[in-house]
């Protein structure tokens, strides 16, 4: 009789565009999962903060027994106490795209690459602007991530001619998006280029320009990979030149590794790391998902 | 003769732009027993609240024991033994009896509040009034009348020097009004000095030792009460002689058709199969203790209550299952309690006036101008006294509150008027006004229901009266019959029904 | 004033009425307003342009407008925390039916028609499901809409599979003119804020339907011996917040074009804050519909000053708006008390 | 309602009333609580395991002891929306000023109760700040708290510069057991929880405070006309809401070892509910302190209890909370209504 191996997941809830994907992918992966591994018992909790998080995990051993946790904290520090916790129940732990403040906790480290994703974004707009031009940005919401994210942009067009006119927290939402840069179109006469951090963002950000009639003046980067971004970039729309992946996808390669290492033993590596990839015309067709609801 | 205790010196008020006294001096001695009286908006409550110090004079001084005190506010006075009984209630509804008999100089034991201390020193003040509410029950499952001893209670549960009393039988009964004399001759032996404000005369006349009369927010006089006769005290008061202050009874004739009947109708836990008939042109008094349950009977018949029996309007059943279904049935009804179920204190008298009519006052909407016109014309009719119209209804005097009320009824020009304690807070001169309403209202082929705890009123102006006692119809009198003697015997059981059938003893 | 004014009421009938006195309390709101407009201005010149207050007027229509319904709602005595769900809730299906029906209805002004219809037939409906709940079910306004506001939201995410529900491109085109387009020179929303608010105001001031609100809110006792049927006023004051928010969703669909988990959020706290800032009281009796929309315009300056000046830091904006907030409702209150 | 009613209280001077009938009112709350055990148990029989119990009551300590502060202040005719932001707040400062003094003090308890003085005497002080606006300055609590609730999440953002402000890693370690350990099998913070409870029950039923704090929120004219000083009981009943926080935030760091711009989203929401599920009036005048007790624990089980289910969708989860808080609700009041 074939033992049942349980695998929980701990991810945020579907809040904002981009945990939406995530939200999407992970039960994607949990259908398909279970039916590849019939013993495989998978459980998706998802919290609204990370004190809820911290809860849900709690929850999961006590009252799941799970045998692995799949984690995409809300946030690292609060939740390292926690994920310690588990990994001391004797739990196999997979943690996904922001790393815990002790990485020796962790079995698994599927990384996205916050820095990376905002270095390859300014590489991408210093080149494109000739390293000289006035350009905004819109944040997402306060948290270490979009930290990462911003250090890493103001880091690379340091030296250069860019000039950060104005930046804003937008919460990666398309309305507060939409908003903040009607602000900055009254505000800015002459805007170069708008790097939106996100693809909700960005779309918001697109209708208002439009809407202010600026399309020549200027060009947008979001980021994550929404597919009509993708499909924008793929279209060759001016105002969309390029994005830049984070894809909520990582979620189902960390359930896919942990649970093919949990059933078939096979033999993992410490660190998976998911690139911060820049998506041009060129390669657009190879990251457009037009299922995603992402 | 003695030192007065509290005393005033020309004392004026003046609301925003309208003032409302005019330099009153007044002055009161330990053990005595002042009456204040005067129309309603003389100023009474108005003056009572600066002698309380709850709000501050204009001009003129309040002394304590001949020392002139700023007024800062209730607590400094209470704690000089002045204590007020206000007209409106004063009560915290969602606390209990008990605690808000102790509000703000609770009992305490160490850190705590002494709950058993307070409660039965509550049950004990309580007792003194005969009322015989729980101590625990919220105030806002009271009656009016419990209210009121509530208040009372209160009172003289604190350190009283100066009890000042603002129309405290208003809403009490003959028996209630007997229990506070007692309690009022009672301090007033051991030194207490009690203001008195009453509309009913007699009252003043049996209780007081002299009397103060206002008139428009000035003094007219300061007499010994054994100078004056009733007529005496509201002629001073109005300006001129009262006379004829019951009409004389037209009684419908015999044949005279039915308007409304009820027949078994019941309200579960208050009244068992109570069933009359009114007819065109009479007025049909209800009489009967406190609790005897006549204003249940009247708001189960009303649709206000749920209730089980049949009511007949002109001979066919009608079904009344909310107030809108009486008011279609040409109905309308005075509520006893003003305050909770009566005025909206904070609105207008104009919204307040149409509230219940208010589908007469235009189609999709309202008709601003024709509302202004029926308060002008309420104004007159119903001798409505405010010196401003843009008022809240709760800075009006008390007694022009309950003229708006009924006022506020009249507006569904209803065929049948169910008038429950109408003249509550009435000066004599008004309340003359409202019988002499009533009286040509049933005249015009329409009919009345009164009820009334001021015997006198029921005896006065009623064609027929039905008595109840404990929730059952004890009997029915007609003409001669009508008088006191006989209606205390069915009210309170030695005559009519059985008092095991009651649905309550009372 | 003095002692020589005599008393002129003793004629029963003419009475008298106050002196049209200042009244802080109706005008406060427009003070805070025109205070706040000066500091725009101040901060950034740019703040006057034609084009920057249409903006903030076009953007301000969605919760000015749930707003107002609010005021129903506040005035009667509840209070409706599930706007912002419902919003995205109806927006969703909304868009949902649209995309749905395009192969038969085409992608013309026929579909967008039914899309409307649906956004604000549900929103009716969903407004008078939590009216009965709080009439029928004897639940507090608060409890009921606390349930409703996870429920719709939760809805939404649902049918959106976690993700967005978008618009599909060629119904956009047609729809799209609804929120950007005007007359005039003066934009849709900005008419459709005007017109409901103009409407609200008649209906809350001139209606009978309006001072039952405020009755039911300053004493339902009261109300129900006035044969008031406070049960269905207090059910139908909840049908128009929810008929407030349909037609809120209808010119929001059009801007972005797209429903998901996030529209909306927090909506009814903006709401709620707008009502109150204009000087509905928060216990009922008591309404403001035009204190409501300077509310709503007041809270939508207040982002839109912060987004024209580079603030000190950006994590600091949340404190300077909460500041003027409350700085604001000082000024316009402390005045009021002074009397 | 039928004639054969027989009288039932035949002696007299007791007055009609009701048989002591089971009051809903004070025993509903406990009722519903009782409906959600049974459900969780049928859910999943783990659910009834000490270890999940333990687990569940202390993580309710949090928003629990937030919402027994919350009970007075609403008791007390008002509400306090900034909570969540200060427990935020309060959180961080505590945090910062732990690592900051921990070259001098050590790693060791010292250092630890410098941290819970801070975070409590920052957490008075912000609720003193609300009260002295709202009594002294005259705005609605909701727009006072509306705006410091911005103001103190801005303030810990910009302190945390937009990230997480962390708590040195061996401080950790003294402070750890304050969540995680307990006495005799019960972790501290359900300890605490309980102690709380319990104190403000007795200040709440048996001290002059809680009384006025009723009286107050019942009616404030005839509380200042029993010249109870409306403005400092007020004001107090802020404090002590700030004490409140303090007291959870004291649990809450060391669980999570760190504060940022997002911690204690929602709060106050969550507070409010419990306190209002627990049977506390909205509009004040009468509050219950068991009731909020049992309404946070309620709201804490049914996440829990959504958990121990797999759900249909995990998009749903929020729907099933509402349903499950609306439905728990009507079970109780819908008895108390029947009277
Ligand atoms: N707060 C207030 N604002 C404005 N006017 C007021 C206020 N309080 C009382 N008044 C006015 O003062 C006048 C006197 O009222 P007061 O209540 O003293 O009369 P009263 O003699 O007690 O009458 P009643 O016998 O009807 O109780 C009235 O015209 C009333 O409208
Ligand atoms: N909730 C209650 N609990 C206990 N007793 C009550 C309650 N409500 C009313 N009562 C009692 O009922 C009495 C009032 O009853 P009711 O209103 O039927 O009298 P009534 O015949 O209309 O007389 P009146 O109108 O003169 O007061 C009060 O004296 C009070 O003792
Ligand atoms: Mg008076
Ligand atoms: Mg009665």
């Amino acid at each position: 009789a074939q033992q049942k191996v349980r695998m929980g997941v701990s991810i945020p809830a579907a809040t904002h565009g981009w945990a939406g994907g995530l939200n999407w992918h992970a039960q994607q992966a949990e259908k398909q999962l279970e039916k590849q591994y019939p013993n495989l018992d998978i459980r998706i909790a998802t919290a609204k903060d990370a004190a809820g998080q911290a809860n849900d995990l709690e929850d999961l051993v006590s009252v799941h027994n799970i045998d692995a946790l799949v984690i995409l904290p809300f946030e690292s520090a609060p939740l390292t106490d926690p994920v310690r916790e588990v990994k001391n129940k004797g739990k196999f732990v997979t943690v996904v795209d922001r790393g815990l403040t002790d990485p020796s906790i962790q079995n698994v480290y599927v990384a996205g690459n916050n820095p990376q994703m905002g270095k390859v974004s300014a590489q991408y707009m210093k080149q494109k602007l000739n390293n000289k031009g006035n350009i905004v940005v819109l944040r997402g919401i306060p948290t270490v991530i979009d930290n990462q994210r911003v250090d890493a942009f103001m880091e690379e067009i340091k030296g250069t001619d860019i000039k950060v006119l104005g930046m804003q927290y937008a919460n990666w939402n398309r309305d507060d998006g939409f908003k903040v840069m009607q602000d900055f179109l009254a505000r800015f006469p002459k805007i170069d280029a708008v790097w939106a951090q996100d693809d909700d963002i960005a779309l918001g950000v697109i209708e208002a320009v439009k809407q202010a009639g600026r399309e020549k003046e200027l060009f947008i980067i979001g980021g994550a990979g929404m597919k009509d971004m993708i499909k924008r970039v793929m279209d060759r729309d001016v105002l969309v030149p390029a994005d830049v992946l984070y894809p909520p996808g990582m979620i189902a390669d960390a359930m896919q590794i942990t649970a093919k290492h949990l059933i078939e033993k096979t033999p993992v590596q410490k660190e998976y790391v998911i690139e911060a990839t820049l998506v041009t015309p060129e390669n657009a067709s190879k990251y457009y998902y037009p299922d995603s609801p992402f | 003769m003695a030192e007065p205790i509290l005393s005033a010196q020309g004392v004026s008020k003046v609301f925003g732009a309208v003032q409302v006294l005019f330099g009153i001096d007044f002055e009161l001695r330990p053990g005595e027993v002042h009456a204040v009286v005067g129309e309603n908006g003389a100023g009474k409550s108005t003056f009572m609240k600066i002698l309380a110090g709850y709000l501050p004079a204009t001009g003129g001084t309040v002394r304590v024991n001949g020392r002139e005190v700023p007024s800062e506010g209730p607590g400094a006075r209470e704690a000089l033994g002045i204590v007020l009984i206000h007209q409106e209630f004063n009560l915290a509804e969602d606390l209990t009896v008990e605690e808000n008999v102790f509000l703000g100089r609770e009992l305490r034991r160490g850190p705590f509040v002494d709950r058993s201390a307070m409660r039965a020193r509550c049950r004990a003040v309580l007792d003194e009034l005969n009322c015989h509410v729980n101590p625990a029950s919220r105030v806002r499952d009271l009656s009016v009348s419990d209210k009121q001893m509530v208040e009372i209670a209160k009172a003289i549960s604190r350190d009283v020097r100066v009890l000042v009393m603002d129309e405290p039988t208003a809403v009490l009964t003959g028996a209630e009004t007997a229990v506070l004399f007692r309690l009022i001759r009672k301090l007033k032996a051991q030194g207490v000095a009690v203001v008195y404000i009453s509309h009913k005369l007699d009252e003043v006349k049996e209780i007081s030792d002299r009397v103060t009369v206002l008139r428009d927010g000035r003094l007219i006089a300061t007499q010994p009460v054994g100078e004056l006769t009733q007529d005496a005290i509201a002629q001073l008061m109005v300006g001129r002689a009262i006379t004829d202050l019951y009409p004389v009874k037209a009684p419908p004739p015999p044949d005279a058709p039915v308007l409304l009947e009820v027949r078994g109708l019941s309200v579960l836990g208050w009244v068992r199969d109570a069933s009359f008939a009114l007819r065109r042109g009479e007025i049909l008094g209800f009489s009967g203790l406190v609790g005897a349950g006549r204003t249940e009977l009247m708001e189960g018949l009303l649709g206000l209550r749920r209730s089980t029996g049949t009511v007949l309007r002109n001979g066919r059943p009608v079904p009344i299952r909310s107030l809108e279904d009486a008011t279609a049935a040409g109905i309308g009804y005075l509520t006893e309690d003003r305050k909770g179920k009566g005025l909206l204190l904070r609105q207008g008298m104009r919204q307040n006036l149409t509230l219940l009519a208010l589908p007469r006052f235009g189609g999709v909407l309202i008709d601003e101008a024709k509302e202004r016109a029926a308060l002008d014309r309420a104004v007159v009719d119903f001798d409505i006294r405010a010196r401003d119209m843009d008022v809240p209804v709760g800075a009006l005097s008390g007694g022009n509150q309950q003229k708006l009320l009924l006022a506020k009824t009249m507006q569904i020009e209803p065929e049948i008027l169910i008038a429950d304690e109408p003249t509550r807070g009435i000066d004599v001169g008004t309340k003359r006004q409202i019988y002499h309403f009533l009286h040509d209202f049933a005249r015009q082929g329409k009919a009345v229901i009164l009820i009334s705890s001021e015997m006198p009123e029921v005896i006065g102006l009623a064609h027929r009266v039905v008595v109840m006692r404990s929730g059952v119809v004890t009997g029915t009198l007609e003409g001669a019959a009508i008088e006191e003697a006989e209606i205390v015997r069915y009210a309170t059981g030695l005559k009519g029904m059985p008092s095991h059938d009651a649905v309550v003893n009372a | 004033m003095t002692q020589s004014s005599t008393p002129e009421s003793s004629q029963p009938g003419v009475g008298r009425r106050a002196l049209p006195s200042f009244d802080l309390k109706l005008y406060g709101p427009f003070l805070a307003l025109a205070a706040l407009v000066v500091l725009g201005t101040l901060a950034n010149p740019v703040f006057l342009s034609p084009g920057n207050i249409a903006n903030v007027l076009t953007r301000t229509a969605f919760t000015g407008i749930i707003a107002i319904g609010a005021t129903f709602v506040i005035t009667a005595g509840a209070i409706d925390l599930s706007v912002g769900s419902l919003a995205a809730l109806a927006a969703g299906v909304s868009i949902m039916t649209m995309n749905a029906l395009s192969p038969e209805l085409g992608t013309g002004v026929a579909v967008v028609v039914a899309g409307v219809l649906v956004a604000v037939l549900l929103s009716v409906a969903a407004g008078t499901f939590n009216g009965l709940l709080v009439t029928k079910g004897r639940i507090e306004a608060f409890i009921v809409t606390l349930g409703t506001m996870g429920i719709f939201r939760s809805l939404v995410t649902y049918l959106a599979d976690g993700g967005t529900l978008s618009l599909a491109s060629p119904i956009r085109t047609t729809y799209r003119p609804v929120y950007y387009g005007g007359l005039f020179g003066i934009s849709y929303p900005i008419i459709a804020f005007a017109a409901v608010a103009l409407v609200g105001a008649l209906i809350l001031y001139r209606t009978r339907f309006g001072r039952y609100c405020a009755a039911i809110g300053s004493n339902e006792e009261v109300a129900r011996y006035s044969s008031i049927r406070v049960d269905r006023i207090k059910t139908l004051a909840f049908a128009l917040q929810g008929l407030c928010v349909g037609i809120a969703v209808m010119i929001y669909v059009p801007r972005l074009g797209s429903a998901s988990a996030t529209t909306g959020l927090l909506w009814e706290l903006e709401a709620i804050a707008a009502v109150i800032i204009g000087g509905t009281m928060l216990k009922g009796g008591y309404g403001r519909i035009w204190g409501t929309v300077v509310g709503a315009v007041m809270l939508a300056l207040i982002d839109n000053i912060l987004n024209l000046t580079g603030a000190v830091s950006v994590y600091l904006n949340g404190a300077i708006q909460g500041t003027i907030i409350i700085v604001a409702v000082l000024l316009q209150r402390s005045g009021a008390a002074r009397r």
